[in-house]
């Protein structure tokens, strides 16, 4: 199994969810991050003093998917949080070594 | 970074006011020194200080209401990246609502001019602190029909006091309005937009309604508080602004839940102790009739959120705290016009009407018309604005509105309701179409929308340089 | 999904309290028309405009109490998931409360009956605008006795507006238990049992100590604006309340720390402004004793505020935010008896015990005894209001509450010290005995509590649909 | 954890104010009672229930200026870890400042004493409730000046709503200060600060200003509702304890943006509001003078915010929130002495030199000087102050003025001008330096500031053990 | 050095902390996450308009432990827990290649 | 490639970001997170009930860096993040697998 980690603007999220369902991915989760990158950030402005903010909200999801669906669910992802603005964000793949469902025990491939 | 901003648009206001305005002033040049001859024969009015106490906290009570409880009501309805540009919209209005009233908004409302539009002798509040003597007023505020046949309304209040409740009520109505285009619109054009809605709009309804020469007025139509002059005025403004700048990006698609319902309880609460002031604060003394306005007005208001709540409940299976606050909101609504004339009974009646036909224009009228008033200003605002007007031509009951002159006062019945009616249509249409041109004006001088990419970055950092949280 | 609202649950509300009342209302119905007789004897009595000023901004801080400033200070102190149900049990009871006070409260509390119930000769605020003609009221409301040598009590402001200040209160008292049974109680269970509780025990206890012919009044207990009425009576409910409902799941072993403490604070302060309207307004009159009122007022609540914060300090090490405003709060609940009979030293003495006694109680006795009183409604409000009860009669000064009938007033004294323990005890049990007779009959009817998977998951998504932030 | 409280520390607090005081005390001693024979010559001033009722509605909103006003204004600027223990400052101070004054603030600027403190007649409101007869007070407040050739002030309210008013503005004062030592100072060390300042330095200047007796009064000076006393007095002292106590760790560096405009907008909103008590209150009736003082408020208060407003659009591109809220405050500081004296022509004047001045104070010159004042006490109060109490001197129109005694009032012009920078000058200097001493000794006894460490961790957690969201 | 990355029920994580620490585990990091599965979401209901919300208040644990402890850690979690309710979560299995204390440079197995 | 998650106190992210960019690191992810570890919580109080708060707020970096920049990113965040106070964090280093960027479809080291 693969940990796919993408890192995407946070308006696109449910875009990105959408694409996903029909390729059988059930599960994924969700976590708001800031990101620093090649976008530059905003500048905010306090009394006259200006902030330059170099982090940017960003939506981050994990998904573990069966090694053989890494491939479309990359493809998906990208297709689906592309803007083709600069910041469009991420995606990484990771090895996953074991799985497990909580409720059953379920094990692996089962347990997605 | 914006562009910094389009100063001469904002010079180019008040032109279209004055122009306007100018026949008006021709006219009744002379109406003024009328009324002070009037006044002077009969025995100056006499200063109340309770009544002047009341209406000073009313007063305050009312700009409560706007700063910070509309702000926080509306704010707290918004998408998180919007919050702080929904509440620099109730404060920006508060500032520059203050400054066109005290320019000129104040003069076309509340002084003599024709059936249609005040005069100028109180452009920039001139000579408002003509009686002063020693620190008080030697007399007090006489509102100047300055036409024959036609009675003045004598008050018991400095005019300056009179002038600041009034300037509350001028501050909240365009406030109100945001609501329909919350999200999207442009603070630049939001600046323009209002300061012309505001003189030619706003002024010339309240004087229709409020002054003594003013046409509905005289025809005897019953607003005590607002139903016609700020709710359905705002609301149907509402409309038009939902209807000229169009649907949220997004709109039906994105997930739009509230950033922080409590504050929006926060700013219905304050909304709801703060129209004490408003209803109560109408009667413009400290007496029995504001009793009574107070009165109707907590009853119609619980019933309402009640019955917002209830159907609600019984409808959807769970009755939300959104639900009960916009239920006491079209409560507070609806009894404002009722205020100073209805008893208790009627007032559960506009109640219960109000916050059961809320609910449905909230969350069915408006997904089957399809317009995208983000937080339901028109919804709530005008649709309760009507039931109220209407319903009140229905129960006023004659003894709270009867005077030596006219000892019956207005009791309710079929004539007092074709009055309404013709109250509400005409606020409905002058609104709707002024509304119209002036959001057309408004686009031609700096555009109404922010850009869908801003949009979606939301207006806080893309207007204001700055973010909640 | 909820099952839609039990629509006959609430209708079955109003019957026991009429059957309760139904004796009072034969022995009694004579009194109204003796006592309008009374009134057409003397000279009627003159409104005054600045006392109805004072009264009508009173009613609007006492309002501002309950909703946004309860809400708040209570939905600060819960977990975020119950922070939108917390700040619905005070707006929800707002406008049940209201209903129920027009439909059949006041009537129980302020008019003639008997000793211990009111009759229902303002059953709907029947005929409450009597007195109107030209937009006011003839004469002011006295609060009649009905009851030969019992003298009436005659005010100076319309009935409307004493009606009104006195729902403010009938509002924010049982929004003052909801402290106890916080993050556990069902919705529809709150409205039924509040329905029932304002009716039977409120509006009951308000007539022995307010009306000129309830047993305490005529017994000379003194309580000035509630704190019998409305803080030992809303504490020991709230007592029985978080007996009879049982700890929240995971109480002593979750970290039940507040969502949010600056929301507290907000709350704490608009409580502490608007009790000047609780406890000055009490006066019914903006005169020298409401002036003396609201100094002792804020000296009380200063005192036990540091009084907390100083018992904290050295023993726990830091000076808490929640500890600060908790002791303001216990400082207020503490003067509110006392407030218009004792002058600034007697208000110190009480401000510093309640601050002491109430730290000790909410951090130590509820430890010690084990119930589960969320928020500390018990802690805060019954044991503050019982130092204050009793104090009240050590620290009265005569010439505060001296009329021309009694020139000496109700001086401090070990005679007066036993009349307000008499207050205390029957309000303690009265209330106490009422409060778990109508729990089990909300029980029976709905259950009192949601389940424990309802509970761990929070009541804003179970009971409302919605969620913070 | 803390240590417990040194509380050997605060009850040396009130030996050094004893001891300063003394000689003025052994000098006036028969002050009190000459005034009261004075005051039995004259008819006795007669209370009126309308100038009561705005009082004490006018006390409640100056209290809610700083409880939860001040509080949210400061809190929604600071950093997440500093909410909690900023919202505390203000808390705490209302407690302090309620004791402080009681015991013996009030005495020390109220009474006669000498032309530059009181002496102690009220120590402890020592016989305030005197004049309470059946519950209300037989006579009216005279300010008396105890002074051949100087005129008693008289009011028409009891004297403890005169002391409680008054109470309002020495708790926001002090309170006002913490802007600028905000994130960094010792919970501890602002108890002990604040106390000695309130009775050192606040209540003096008060009595300069206020009192009959006052130098400052007897010279001429214009304040009508604390320019001097108030905002240029609390802005100078946070400008030394700026600069005292050193800049925040972090500062230039770290981003220190705010936790929750939001907050902020609130807080300002209740600002303006409440000042409605502070200034048209300041007229001690319900009068003409108030009804123009509110008038003149909220012009400047709009003019200044969009002053402000303007001048950020213009030169940075984009209108901010916190920009149009800080223009607003800065309106209303600058308007405050002028309140009583101006009309509304002078007051679009003194709006927009303040909204300007303060943009360019609180954005460039605290930059080009390099003191970190956290929230702009300094720049904002301090600067704005000096601009109203001056232009107070340029506009004051005499009728509103105006006694029998002095029937041209005090016009503006050169002289008064002249007297105006007298009082700026004298009130600067004195405070700065009694601020400077103040620190000191508060720093001898438990040191000014957290350490590093604590100060990066956050007040809230290392001074009061809590936490925000 | 295995990351043992949980999705749990926030209510849980006290429960799931107090099983760790028997076995020896000395620290972990927590964030606050959300969640999509087979558990449906919840219903919220705005002015009339209902939002089904997909996404669910979840907690996810992440926690490096040296290999020979991966096993007993990953039972501890799943009972820890368990509530047998559809939702519970899961647990993931990654390889650590490297760890390091900030505080002392320690490396690996000491830095835990 | 690598992905580098480092925990490290709140205040010293500004440090470590200014630390990673001369080193050519042009973009990384930044979470708050609460972290459980040697460092003893704070004690909160309410009402005087005294609540041990066993988990502090943290930071959690995640930053995919080319695998030579590996050594190098390590010890300039333990530099920049050093306090020598307990509580100071950990660097965890993981293998990644494949890399893309959204707004490209580039890949792997160019997608950083
Ligand atoms: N090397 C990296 N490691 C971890 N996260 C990264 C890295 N580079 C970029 N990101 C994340 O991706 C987001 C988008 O990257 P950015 O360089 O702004 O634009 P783009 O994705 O178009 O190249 C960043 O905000 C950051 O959260
Ligand atoms: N494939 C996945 N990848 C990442 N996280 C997942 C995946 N599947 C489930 N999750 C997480 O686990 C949580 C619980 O999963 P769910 O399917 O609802 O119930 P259960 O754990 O009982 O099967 C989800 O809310 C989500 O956060
Ligand atoms: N085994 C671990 N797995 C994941 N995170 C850990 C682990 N140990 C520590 N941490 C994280 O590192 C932070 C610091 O650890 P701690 O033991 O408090 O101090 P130090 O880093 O000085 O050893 C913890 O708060 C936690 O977030």
């Amino acid at each position: 199994m693969k940990l796919i980690m993408a890192i995407i603007k946070p308006f696109k999220l449910d875009d990105v969810r959408e694409a996903l369902t029909p390729l059988g991915v059930q599960g994924l989760t969700v976590s708001e991050v800031k990101g620093f990158g090649r976008q530059k950030g905003q500048t905010e402005i306090y009394r006259g003093a200006e902030y330059h903010v170099s982090f940017l909200p960003k939506i981050k999801i994990e998904v573990v998917v069966p090694d053989d669906l890494t491939d479309q669910v990359i493809e998906a992802i990208t297709k689906a949080a592309h803007t083709g603005k600069i910041g469009d964000g991420k995606i990484f793949v990771m090895d996953i070594e074991r799985a497990q469902r909580i409720r059953t025990g379920e094990l692996d491939s089962e347990a997605l | 970074m914006k562009k910094p901003l389009n100063v001469w648009g904002l010079s180019a206001l008040l032109l279209p006011a004055l122009l306007l305005a100018l026949p008006a002033f021709a006219d009744d040049a002379a109406a003024p020194a009328a009324a002070a001859a009037a006044a002077a024969a009969a025995a100056p009015p006499k200063l109340d200080s309770g009544d002047t106490a009341w209406m000073l906290s009313s007063t305050a009570l009312v700009l409560l209401m706007t700063i910070p409880g509309l702000a926080l009501f509306y704010a707290g309805m918004v998408r998180k990246k919007n919050v702080l540009a929904t509440m620099m919209q109730s404060f920006a209005i508060t500032c520059i609502v203050t400054i066109v009233w005290t320019v000129a908004g104040y003069s076309i409302a509340f002084t003599t001019g024709n059936a249609y539009f005040g005069d100028f002798s109180r452009i920039l509040l001139n000579n408002i602190g003509g009686f002063i003597a020693k620190g008080n007023d030697t007399q007090a505020f006489v509102l100047a029909s300055g036409i024959k046949d036609v009675a003045d309304m004598s008050t018991t209040i400095p005019e300056t006091v009179y002038m600041m409740f009034q300037m509350t009520f001028a501050i909240i109505t365009p406030a109100l309005i945001c609501g329909a285009f919350a999200d999207r619109m442009k603070f630049s054009a939001l600046c323009i937009f209002i300061t012309l809605w505001s003189l030619l709009v706003y002024s010339p309804i309240a004087h229709w309604v409020w002054a003594p020469s003013g046409w509905a007025n005289q025809l005897g139509v019953l607003d005590f508080a607002g139903g016609t002059v700020v709710h359905i005025n705002a609301g149907i403004a509402g409309l038009v602004c939902a209807l000229v700048l169009g649907k949220r990006v997004g709109y039906g698609s994105d997930n739009m839940a509230p950033y922080n319902l409590a504050y929006a309880v926060i700013g219905a609460s304050l909304l709801w102790v703060g129209w004490f002031g408003f209803n109560a604060g109408s009667a413009t003394a400290a007496n029995g009739r504001a009793g009574m306005a107070m009165t109707v007005t907590q009853i119609a208001t619980a019933a309402a959120a009640l019955g917002w709540m209830f159907a609600e409940w019984i409808t959807k299976g769970k009755p939300s705290v959104l639900g009960a606050i916009s239920g006491a909101v079209a409560g507070l609504v609806a009894i404002t016009p009722a205020s100073g004339f209805v008893l208790p009974g009627g007032s559960i009646v506009i109640g219960v009407a109000a916050g059961v036909i809320c609910f449905w224009s909230a969350t069915s009228l408006k997904h089957m018309l399809g317009y995208d008033d983000s937080l339901d200003a028109f919804g709530v605002h005008c649709i309760g604005g009507i039931v109220g007007a209407l319903l009140t031509g229905v129960f006023s009951y004659g003894p709270l509105s009867a005077t030596d002159a006219s000892p019956d006062g207005s009791p309710g019945g079929l004539d007092q309701l074709k009055l309404q009616a013709i109250g509400v249509c005409s606020t409905l249409v002058y609104s709707a179409v002024m509304t119209f041109i002036l959001l057309m004006v408004t686009k031609a001088l700096v555009g109404l929308r922010v850009d869908a990419e801003e949009e979606r970055e939301g207006l806080d950092i893309v207007l204001h340089g700055e973010q909640v949280l």
